[in-house]
């Protein structure tokens, strides 16, 4: 029974992270309609932005955090003005093919800076760790936790109760019409990709306090997870990237633990087609039925 | 009225005619100067190195344009396919005692069957999934495959499967890509090409008209499917190595940049990428560290040349000659 | 016997009863005209007749045979064909590949036909041309059998959905606001195309249409819908001059 | 002087040259009808004048500024409003959030809430439909919510791309007549319409385009009256 | 890159490296390469290699194979068409498996510097400097089981990678024959960060020991979350260990942990203190295993070119067995087979510091 509820924490040590990350990819994918494949990357700028920031240029804590948050959000302006902007009248699929460019292309700049070896980061996050029964949770953890339901929270609020929030949201659906209720739609995609950028930011410098080690190629892999977490919570439903995040955490701790450390990614991946075929938008995704 | 205005020109109503004359040599004349630069020892041994890559490239980016360009759905699980593929040929030739071209051939067509009954399964549920979701499950697919291969026995786990028998050459890949060539090319221009098309331009309105969208859509996948298995095959008998971690979603990702870079729905903007693309991280070679940093930007760069109009309006104000080369054929 | 049965048809979305209890017989040769209010639940009964939708209740009958349940392509062989209120064709393909589409369940081949190219490919790819090239003229889109169906004109690409439809070999044809978009001239020339592809064909037509110029000018039956229900129907005399189809509909 | 001003406007699509050279206005107050074929240009004319396509040449004065040099998003603010060819209207938002949208720049939140009311009681149907998802309206309802969101921004001036069209007979007389009534409140329109004879009716002076060129122009009953017009677009 | 050489210049010898240098096995190729060139300065500032009457100036021309099969195989063209005399390479298992047989029907000679996978030297032109995955395992078995009298056994490894499951599948064998028991396998796949169910599952058996054949930054990973998850069973862990210190916040996650190393970069030997220092000077890191495995390559090579007095590969190859080197990494001769004969050297980690374990 203990043993249950351990592996379910650690289920949700991952996932919490999987969830912050998968909050970034979903709010561009909802609003840009675009899957930034170079996100999971941003969160790896993030991670040796604090690392440059607190190591290398000594500056304390909670100013080198904003600094990487501030840091990201530029460079996701940036991204988006100088690859993605071009390409606002081209199919879909050419801006994911850029947006992978973009992912190589953050990784080598990395390369080169950094070099392939992987830095040791001491957590910033000094919270001692929770012990409730005999079981235990870091205390990363739980600032991961606490951190990703007040972006998630703030998120939300944010996109349906704010002037902005309904500009994103007109946007995402009928640019020129956007433009014809007076919303500057570059400054709106602008916004969405600082927000999501920033949101990456979180999670790099959580990432990194949970696994103390940073390398070029440290998004990749998350990054993936954390879009197929978007995807099973239903992408473009923020609550639902939360969830995603979570369940995804908690499926695959469950299932290297219970059934096969082996075969984890394929039960992983089978949950989650399972889950889109019985509700094919995502567990939270609006299911639409277009109107004929 | 303008030229750009017209849509594909009509099917020829024969089979010998011009068009089809034209085909045959321009197909004969390349396999001939591939022999004479190979075998007149003109091309270097890297150059040469990549003749039978350019070709399982071309075989994976054409299929899967099947899928992407002409179905219009997202796949991200492509390498999948050219696993079982690649597993499947090199298992049968490591265990069949048979001439080398009988054996490598039956390896061809068995790796691609089982590809495509893998297609099958796995289209069937999957392709009631739209965009975004659709890709995610594909990718999904990719690595279960891949997962599986990693688990069983017979695939050598890890380790993967060593000392296939090298048979794949320059002419084994060019033959058989030009086969998948006709095969996708006639397929396309065909009532099932056009009810694939037709699904992908509006899949209600394709129903309407007695359209059978998941048969269609499962048949595009299957096809598709069948030509990355035998790629798989040419893969393995090239390298006389496979393992798992060829075949992760980069690998899917890698075909799709050829696809999307050729132009969604063209076949010949499929080939010439495939070409760029693989002789461009070797271009590359010389740049050392900054090898990775420069395929990025050569990659951005064409994505954003092809297709945020720039090139468009160059070639209209006449200071670009229209090139049929990747062609954006996109929205 | 009527060629179209329609008995109780209901159908709701969400708390919204968008048709309910309506009962239409059209007989073959027929030029039927369906008319209401905007969000009457017109273009619902089209989306029910094609299987788009499915019923909450009642039955469909195309010469004898029910058809609820099935999906819009069995529909389709099942003989009823349709054009959409907002223009759906398949944009990246000619406008002749748009026709020849649509002849799919008429002239066929096997896969391996296809692949390579076996004579009965050239043979059955020979005859869509000509039964493709021979509907566009009805429709005078010969001229533009090569262009990408997205670059028409809008009446243009109006006309091609009709000739697409009519390409699947329909018993029943249902056309959704055929003339919306069009000035006088256009429609009126539309009136004569419809009747036209009515009497060559001899196929029964059912439209959708605002336009009372047209549907006065060439229906003989009229069904008028409100709020989901039969509100009228009869001839068209009897149907304009109803009182309340005036109200409801036409204004004075 | 006039409050819109077009001068020499000439718009391409690439190469193509919707818009040959034309010139017109709009003085305060009036209603002004385009009428013309399909493909004749109307719809490019109004979205180059709020923006949504850039013009290659000519100039669009509005109360003193050059709408060519102004971005799209800016132009509603100098009180401007497009309600566009295809309704264009937020689908997967609501009924009511979408008016909201229509009110974007415009801070005042009881004055947003006034509007609303008004807009309400010109088209009941939305205040009975406010939280449904506005893809699922019908066709009429949500021409009716395109108008209605566009009024939300309080114009001086409305431009209107085939408002009738899709339209029940009763709901175009209705809809013609809302034209009028907002005229009547003292904002200037700007029509096109395929609905030649409703729209010359309602208008006070009318242009004819034909591919991409203005053929002629004049007071809206003359033109009723003059014989090509009626041949070509009243179907007489 | 370098340009046109003039191939088998009287006064140039040219050997060919291929090794990941981008991507995530990028840090082993790119130790390799740095190690291998701190050995070519030191050798051509000495004067060279003398062959014959000549002396030799070594080149090394390291191309990336992405750890791949396929950029391995163009990249080794690439080098062929140089005109490389030797190759130094591959650093990874499957990138070098994909190459082999190309390799031995050109006949050059080779040396993989690290390159553990036993097929890596199936041809006779093909040598290895480390050990072989099966060796490892059965050492690390014998340690448990034998010198320690730990019978009860956990294993971590990483079973998308060849080397992590060819020790772990030799060490399973070797632990039953020796007596012991796995009573706990659990599999991670490759970039894993996190390894705590892993590590719960272990905490519920009976282990009394964890091996953990794997890189050092899967072993950091590791070692910190059990420390984090309250576990204090002793770890062992193959060669991929070494560097682990340097990745792991707290050295004392590590305490007492002993693992098969030919290499640490604190050993007291002035050889290894020489090569440190001048590693550090050159590239501002501290050297680990793979740069003293492509160090040590190319002075194999170096006593390979001397002793066959020839830059021929067959006379190289033939040479090969005749040599002995005293390396970095050990004291070391080849079998026929392509083996290194050297002694297994155990480090333990004993107050956050390197150590050498003598048995
Ligand atoms: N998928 C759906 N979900 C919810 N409501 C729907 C859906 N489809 C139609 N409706 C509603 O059903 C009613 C009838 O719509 P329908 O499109 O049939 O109207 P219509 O008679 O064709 O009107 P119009 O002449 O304006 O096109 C409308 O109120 C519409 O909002
Ligand atoms: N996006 C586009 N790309 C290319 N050509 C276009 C585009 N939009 C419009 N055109 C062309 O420009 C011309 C004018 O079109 P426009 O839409 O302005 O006509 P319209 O008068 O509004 O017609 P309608 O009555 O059909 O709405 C037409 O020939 C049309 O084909
Ligand atoms: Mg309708
Ligand atoms: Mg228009």
């Amino acid at each position: 029974m203990e043993s249950i509820i351990e592996q379910l924490i650690n289920g949700l040590r991952s996932g919490s992270i999987y969830a912050l990350i998968a909050l970034g990819y979903t709010m561009v994918y909802g609003i840009a309609k675009m899957i930034n494949f170079a996100h999971g990357d941003i969160i790896m700028v993030g991670a040796y932005t604090l690392y440059v920031a607190t190591a290398g240029l000594n500056i304390p804590v909670i100013p080198a955090v904003l600094l990487t948050i501030v840091v990201c959000a530029v460079l996701g302006i940036i991204i988006e003005k100088v690859a993605y902007k071009p390409l606002r009248k081209a199919p879909a699929l050419a801006v994911l093919i850029t947006a992978i460019g973009m992912s190589f292309l953050l990784q080598s700049i990395a390369l080169l800076i950094f070099n392939a070896n992987p830095i040791t980061f001491e957590s910033i996050i000094k919270l001692k760790s929770v012990k409730i029964g005999g079981v235990t949770i870091s205390g990363v953890t739980i600032v991961t936790l606490a951190v990703t339901l007040i972006c998630m929270v703030a998120l939300t609020l944010f996109i349906t109760k704010t002037k902005a929030g309904s500009a994103m949201r007109a946007v995402s659906e009928d640019r020129a019409a956007a433009e014809l209720m007076g919303v500057n739609v570059n400054k709106t995609i602008s916004m969405t990709f600082a927000i999501g950028s920033a949101l990456a930011a979180v999670a790099g410098i959580m990432f990194v306090c949970q696994y103390q080690s940073i390398k070029p190629t440290l998004g990749a892999l998350p990054g993936i997870k954390a879009f197929v977490a978007a995807v099973l919570g239903g992408i473009g439903s923020v609550p639902g990237a939360m969830l995603g995040g979570m369940l995804l955490g908690i499926i695959e701790s469950v299932s290297k633990a219970y059934i096969s450390t082996e075969l984890a990614d394929a039960i992983v991946f089978g949950v989650l087609v399972l889950v889109l075929l019985v509700k094919p938008s995502g567990l939270l995704g609006k299911n639409r039925i277009e109107k004929v | 009225m303008n030229k750009g205005i017209k849509g594909n020109i009509r099917n020829r109503n024969n089979l010998i005619n011009k068009k089809n004359i034209i085909t045959l040599a321009v197909i004969i004349a390349v396999y001939i100067a591939c022999v004479i630069l190979v075998d007149g020892g003109i091309l270097n041994r890297q150059a040469k190195s990549l003749l039978v890559p350019m070709g399982i490239n071309i075989i994976l980016a054409v299929s899967l344009n099947l899928t992407t360009g002409f179905l219009g759905e997202l796949s991200l699980g492509h390498a999948g396919f050219m696993a079982i593929g690649a597993y499947t040929g090199a298992i049968f030739t490591l265990h069949a005692n048979m001439p080398e071209a009988v054996e490598f051939l039956i390896g061809i067509i068995l790796g691609g069957v089982v590809a495509a009954i893998f297609g099958v399964l796995i289209g069937v549920p999957v392709l009631r999934l739209k965009g975004d979701y659709l890709a995610i499950v594909t990718l999904g697919f990719g690595e279960i495959i891949r997962s599986l291969v990693n688990f069983m026995g017979i695939t050598g786990g890890a380790m993967g499967l060593k000392q296939i028998p090298r048979y794949s050459n320059y002419t084994w890949a060019y033959v058989i890509m030009i086969i998948t060539l006709l095969c996708i090319t006639n397929l396309v221009n065909s009532r099932y090409g056009r009810a694939i098309k037709a699904i992908r331009d509006n899949y209600i309105a394709a129903e309407s008209i007695g359209i059978k969208v998941s048969r269609y859509k499962i048949m595009a996948f299957v096809i598709a499917a069948f030509f990355a298995g035998v790629a798989g095959v040419l893969y393995g008998h090239h390298l006389s190595i496979v393992k798992p971690g060829d075949f992760d979603y980069n690998k899917s990702i890698e075909i799709l940049v050829i696809v999307v870079l050729g132009g969604m729905g063209s076949i010949r903007g499929s080939v010439i990428a495939a070409v760029i693309l693989t002789i461009l991280p070797e271009m590359l070679r010389a740049a050392d560290d900054f090898r990775m940093l420069l395929y990025a930007v050569v990659l951005i760069a064409m994505m954003l040349f092809n297709s945020s109009g720039f090139r468009a309006r160059l070639e209209e104000s006449g200071k670009l000659p229209k090139i049929p080369l990747l062609a954006s054929k996109g929205k | 016997m009527a060629l179209l049965e329609v008995k109780n048809l209901g159908i709701s979305f969400g708390g919204l009863r968008a048709v309910d209890n309506v009962n239409l017989n059209i007989d073959k040769g027929q030029l039927y005209g369906l008319i209401g209010p905007n969000g009457a639940g017109k273009t619902t009964i089209f989306n029910l007749l094609t299987g788009v939708y499915r019923p909450t209740d009642g039955t469909i009958k195309i010469d004898g045979v029910n058809i609820v349940g099935k999906s819009p392509s069995e529909i389709c062989q099942a003989g009823i064909a349709r054009t959409f209120q907002n223009i759906r064709l398949f944009k990246k393909m000619s406008v002749l590949d748009n026709v020849k589409t649509a002849l799919h369940n008429q002239m066929k081949y096997p896969l391996v036909t296809s692949f390579i190219r076996l004579p009965g490919y050239f043979k059955a790819e020979k005859e869509m041309n000509e039964k493709a090239m021979e509907i566009l003229k009805v429709f005078d889109l010969d001229g533009q059998a090569d262009y990408l169906a997205s670059n028409l004109p809008y009446g243009k690409q109006r006309k091609l959905e009709i000739a697409r439809g009519l390409a699947t070999n329909p018993k029943l044809l249902l056309l959704d606001e055929p003339a919306a978009g069009m000035n006088p001239n256009e429609t009126a020339e539309l009136m004569e195309t419809i009747r036209l592809v009515r009497d060559h064909y001899q196929i029964t037509i059912l439209l959708i249409e605002h336009d009372m110029k047209l549907v006065t000018g060439i229906c003989e039956k009229l069904l008028v819908l409100n709020f989901g229900t039969e509100l009228a129907a009869g001839t068209p005399e009897e149907v304009l001059n109803n009182p309340e189809v005036i109200t409801a509909y036409l204004g004075e | 002087m006039a409050m819109l001003t077009i001068k020499d406007l000439e718009v391409y699509y690439g190469i193509i040259q919707a818009i040959k050279g034309i010139s017109f206005e709009v003085k305060e107050g009036e209603v002004i009808a385009l009428i013309g074929a399909n493909g004749a240009g109307k719809t490019t004319i109004l979205h180059t004048i709020t923006g949504l396509i850039a013009a290659k040449s000519g100039s669009i004065q509005f109360e003193g500024n050059d709408l060519t040099k102004i971005p799209a998003h800016s132009i509603v603010s100098l009180g401007m409003a497009h309600v566009p060819e295809g309704r264009r209207i937020f689908a997967e938002l609501t009924v009511l959030e979408n008016l909201k949208m229509g009110a974007y720049t415009r801070k005042d939140k009881k004055e947003i809430e006034d509007t609303i009311e008004k807009v309400y009681k010109r088209f009941p149907r939305l205040n009975e439909r406010k939280n449904q998802i506005a893809g699922t309206l019908s066709g009429g309802e949500q021409q009716m919510l395109a108008m209605g969101r566009a009024l939300m921004s309080h114009p001086r001036i409305i431009l209107m791309d085939e408002p009738s069209m899709g339209l029940s007979p009763l709901f175009v007389s209705e809809i013609f007549d809302i034209i009028k009534e907002i005229s009547e409140s003292g904002t200037t329109v700007l029509l096109v319409e395929q609905n030649a004879k409703k729209a010359l009716s309602i208008a006070n002076r009318a242009y004819v385009l034909e591919t991409g060129k203005i053929v002629l122009e004049g007071d809206a009953k003359e033109l009723m009256n003059n014989d090509s017009v009626k041949k070509a677009y009243l179907g007489e | 890159g370098c340009g046109k050489k003039e191939t088998g210049s009287s006064t140039e010898f040219l050997i060919g490296g291929l090794g990941p240098l981008t991507g995530q096995a990028a840090s082993y190729g790119v130790s390799v390469k740095q190690g291998a060139e701190v050995a070519i300065e030191e050798i051509n500032k000495a004067g060279g290699v003398k062959v014959g009457d000549s002396s030799l100036q070594l080149k090394l021309d390291f191309a990336d194979d992405e750890a791949s099969g396929d950029t391995a195989m163009s990249a080794y063209n690439s080098l062929m068409d140089k005109g490389i005399q030797a190759l130094l390479g591959t650093v990874t298992s499957g990138a070098g498996l994909a190459i082999a047989e190309q390799t031995n029907a050109d006949g050059i000679f080779q040396i993989t510097p690290s390159g553990s996978a036993q097929d890596l030297t199936a041809y006779d032109n093909a040598y290895r400097l480390c050990f072989t995955d099966p060796v490892q395992g059965v050492t690390m078995a014998d340690y448990a089981v034998k010198d320690l009298g730990l019978t009860k056994i956990a294993v971590i490894y990483n079973n998308s990678d060849e080397y992590s499951t060819g020790v772990m599948k030799a060490f399973a064998d070797q632990v039953a024959k020796d007596g012991g028991e796995i009573v706990a396998s659990e599999a991670f796949e490759k970039d894993a960060v996190d390894f705590t169910t892993q590590l719960t599952t272990i905490k519920g058996t009976d282990a009394q020991i964890i091996f953990v054949p794997a890189y050092y930054q899967d072993a950091a990973y590791i070692t910190t979350q059990a420390a984090e998850l309250g576990m204090n069973l002793p770890f062992i862990g193959s060669d991929g260990w070494d560097g682990v210190l340097a990745k792991v916040v707290d050295p004392k996650v590590l305490e007492g942990a002993t693992f098969l190393s030919p290499f640490y970069a604190t050993d007291t030997d002035p050889k290894i203190q020489a090569f440190t220092t001048a590693y550090k000077e050159k590239y501002d890191a501290v050297p680990d295993q793979f740069a003293a495995d492509g160090y040590d390559s190319v002075y194999v090579i170096k006593a390979a070119l001397e002793k066959a007095g020839s830059t021929k590969s067959e006379d190289l190859i033939k040479a090969m067995t005749e040599i002995q080197v005293s390396g970095l990494t050990g004291d070391v001769t080849f079998t026929a087979d392509g083996e290194p004969n050297k002694g297994v050297k155990f480090v333990k980690i004993v107050n956050g510091e390197y150590t050498s374990l003598t048995k």
